[in-house]
């Protein structure tokens, strides 16, 4: 992979941040867009635009035939089948989504719903409140010291049983990734549905439906070089056909009467209105993007890039870094703090310098608490970062360090 | 790298009416939950006039900064005249600033106010 | 309002359909964008990128600014405040939000939920949820031979006592346009909080909710000349106060514990996660290239073209028009029959002309029934359309009876 | 206009075997609750062989013409040779069909297959 060729295709990274070129290591909250995923979007709009389902004009075919040509291409990424794709705005829609109708098909009052420490709020709200609409009891597996999921505790947890497992690939705060297909063993063997939070995972490595073994999988287009706007959840198929509908309205039914109605089958079931179809051709055009760089290589650059961030940090001995050591355990990104510093102060800093990472509590506060401190940094990258720009996020810390300490 | 002004760094560095009041007349505690950042204010009046101002807490160098600098600005000041102190006085005193961060420069005024407004 | 030069700034319309210049007249399902909007996004990607809300850097901080802007513009359409504008994916989460929220904080057992027989599927199913969810009741006000509302009906349902009333305000198949502020006196006085369907008249006439007295409006940006993906729930901000959450995750919360969580204020209760951001930016730009032609600019222009459309369809024997008559008591639709000739037939023929309209049921079955047809056509229109692009509607038709009768 | 190709409005304005035969050996309806089609499908057979054929139904001229073209198709035909009936087949005798009617064009042979498969 040619980081340069690469840096080429995103009209962003030319922006000067104040008298400096942006540094841009946040891209676990969003990233950037390459001008082919802009352009694939602009030229829907200035060619093809027209809603897609039912019509009958040449116009709204060609539309609903780049729609669900979208819809073949997720499934293709995650060696899935198109009809077990249904595209919802993001990862959070489509664990609501998941919250609420296995809520409503699996889960009864005194059941067991399994989150862990490490989930963000995304996928931990929602599975609060659907236990808390089935009277259901909300178990969370804690992590270890090194910032892994506790093993013992997770197989004692399902030991008793549990309708519904919720966990997250990776740690959008410590990193970790989570050995799903062993976690999905043990959960299958209690009897439980397995719903992963793939918003860290999808966008940065090869991920098969098949070889991880859940039964559902949620991730964002924001966050995998498509535009804000559109998610994914994949179910089995058989799961979709066994689920009642999330959001209702049209094109989601089959019949309706005054006093009831009946659903499409999946997915049409679960994307009530008009879907956000001129995103789908973006993230369309993302993944197309991402196979031609090809996802093994996507994440040995990543890999590359934690492993420097990682040095860099752990011998700065004013700097604590949080989760697994190893970057081949990590998705790509390091949270750190610097002693007796605010993550805040951190960030603004280097703000400054151009730099620009994220502080905070990343949407995962019981596992910010856990780790018994107020907030964290986070430098997070993808494949339009350098290992220069590592070089630069280090010298600006010790930068920082020497002003505040 | 520009960093913080040098107001913002020198009150970090050496916070000015730190700590607690034996025996203060007014008090509130502002938090930002989302950050983490917090700060007492404390007063002792004399008449309607400040005779003595502390702060505590913790957080980021501009929310400590900021109340370590609002404890000088207010000793010796009529209650009255403090009531009128104007988010845009805070921000300035502190020097420039980017806007993500002017929650945390207010933190302290916050807890002023609330203080004043308290058994009044 | 210049309609050619308006048509210079949808790049859609140089589209040739087989041989013929492209005449669009579906915009009720979904509108075309002009430049404005396409580079707003475009440009939005290529410069202004980042997650908004809690980021310190500076670009995170732009967007941020951008989003908010975005939010202060459709407020300022609405004649409403920021706080009061919700973002969602279109008119339909709008409506699923509403009837969410307000069945869990209004409506008990045996409570009364009132619709009408002319509901689009997005206001009628998502009622019929909630009421199987409180164990309340749903009431459809029937609509008078002409196409409209019966008024003594509504006032009988209504002297009995409702929790809601969800009403469209436009109906998308007959154009009839309701008397909100009238029908929202008579719900209030019965205690009922009044939830308008807003999908077909924002777009196409100045809305002031101040004016219409309803306390919720929902409107889909993809229809009024913004991105898809994007729509807005309105309501009264005390009723926003009033109201738990419906998606839970990031951004939306207060504080997160393992067990339990408490919420942001509106309206950022109701935004959980990921919002839309690049296309409200988009949909700003759409308020703004609306406000610069004129919503009452807007209506006129749509006003003249269903005259002369309902016109030429009511003088030709074989066709029968659906709705009042009266082109001022319509939103910019006409829907109609060709006597025998199923709607597709009409709907591929016209295809063939290049001439693009809708036949179905519309997202309104139980209406539809109610007609006692199996579908209808129609015709909608909206700013780039010209009397011409009637005329060739209407000669169209003309040949498609001749083939077909 | 270039229209539905000829063989289209040949049997929708002129609909050969509509009606219902006394006997059916076989039949089946379909639907297509999303416009409104219908289409029943009626077969007599001899030992192994389509005898009679009619159909009856309502909707759009593209569902209407593919019934009548059907029945007119398969009689005489063994029961054997119709159950391999593609759709491409259907679609192709037609004539010239735009994409987003195939559903229509292929009801009757839906109600066809549906009919072969009962009481085999
Ligand atoms: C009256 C009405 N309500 C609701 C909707 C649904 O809007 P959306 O599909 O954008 O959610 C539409 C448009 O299809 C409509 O015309
Ligand atoms: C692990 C994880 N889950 C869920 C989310 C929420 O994604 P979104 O905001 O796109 O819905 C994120 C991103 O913020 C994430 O990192």
């Amino acid at each position: 992979m040619d980081v340069h060729a690469v840096r080429r295709d995103f009209p962003i990274l030319g922006r000067q941040q104040g008298d400096n070129p942006l540094v841009y290591l946040d891209s676990a909250a969003t990233s950037h867009k390459p001008t082919a995923v802009i352009e694939a979007m602009a030229a829907f709009y200035r060619r093809s635009n027209a809603n897609v389902h039912r019509a009958l004009y040449e116009l709204a075919a060609e539309a609903t035939e780049m729609y669900e040509g979208a819809r073949a291409k997720v499934a293709g990424l995650l060696g899935a089948s198109a009809e077990e794709i249904v595209f919802v705005r993001g990862t959070t829609e489509a664990l609501n989504l998941a919250a609420y109708t296995l809520g409503e098909a699996r889960v009864q009052a005194g059941d067991s719903i399994v989150v862990t420490e490490m989930e963000h709020h995304a996928n931990l709200v929602p599975w609060q409140q659907a236990a808390r609409r089935q009277g259901a009891r909300l178990q969370a597996v804690p992590i270890t010291e090194g910032g892994e999921l506790d093993f013992a505790s997770y197989e004692r947890v399902l030991s008793s049983g549990a309708k519904v497992v919720a966990l997250t690939h990776a740690s959008n705060l410590l990193g970790t990734i989570n050995p799903v297909p062993e976690l999905s063993d043990i959960a299958h063997r209690a009897g439980a549905v397995v719903v992963v939070d793939a918003a860290q995972t999808v966008p940065h490595m090869p991920v098969s439906v098949s070889e991880l073994g859940a039964d559902m999988l949620a991730f964002s287009g924001h966050k995998m070089l498509g535009p804000t706007g559109i998610g994914v959840l994949w179910a089995r198929h058989e799961l979709l056909e066994e689920l009642p509908p999330y959001m209702t309205g049209g094109e989601m039914i089959s019949e309706v009467h005054l006093d009831g109605a009946t659903w499409a089958r999946p997915p049409r079931r679960f994307e009530a209105g008009t879907p956000p179809f001129a995103q789908a051709v973006g993230l369309g055009a993302a993944v197309d993007y991402l196979s031609q760089l090809g996802l093994r290589d996507v994440r040995a650059h990543d890999v590359g890039l934690v492993q420097r961030m990682l040095e860099g940090l752990s011998c700065r001995p004013y700097i604590s870094v949080y989760g697994p050591l190893d970057p081949s355990a990590r998705a790509g990104l390091v949270s750190f703090n610097l002693r007796g510093v605010h993550p805040h102060d951190v960030a603004t800093l280097l703000d400054q310098e151009g730099v620009a990472i994220r502080a905070g509590h990343h949407c995962a506060q019981p596992l910010v608490r856990r780790l018994g401190v107020a907030a964290t940094c986070r430098a997070s990258c993808y494949v339009y970062n350098t290992g220069g720009e590592v070089e630069t996020l280090l010298s600006a810390l010790d930068e920082a360090w020497r002003i505040l300490r | 790298m520009k960093g913080y002004g040098e107001i913002i760094l020198d009150h970090w560095r050496r916070p000015r009416n730190k700590g607690r009041l034996p025996a203060p007349d007014r008090e509130a505690v502002e938090a930002n939950a989302l950050c983490g950042d917090v700060v007492r204010m404390q007063l002792e009046l004399e008449g309607t006039r400040v005779s003595a101002a502390m702060f505590d807490g913790q957080g980021c160098a501009i929310s400590q900064a900021a109340a370590s600098l609002l404890t000088e600005r207010i000793k010796g000041k009529p209650v009255g005249q403090l009531a009128q102190l104007a988010d845009q006085e805070m921000l300035s005193a502190l020097g420039e600033l980017t806007s993500t961060r002017s929650s945390c420069a207010l933190l302290a005024l916050w807890a002023l106010r609330q203080a004043l407004k308290e058994d009044q």
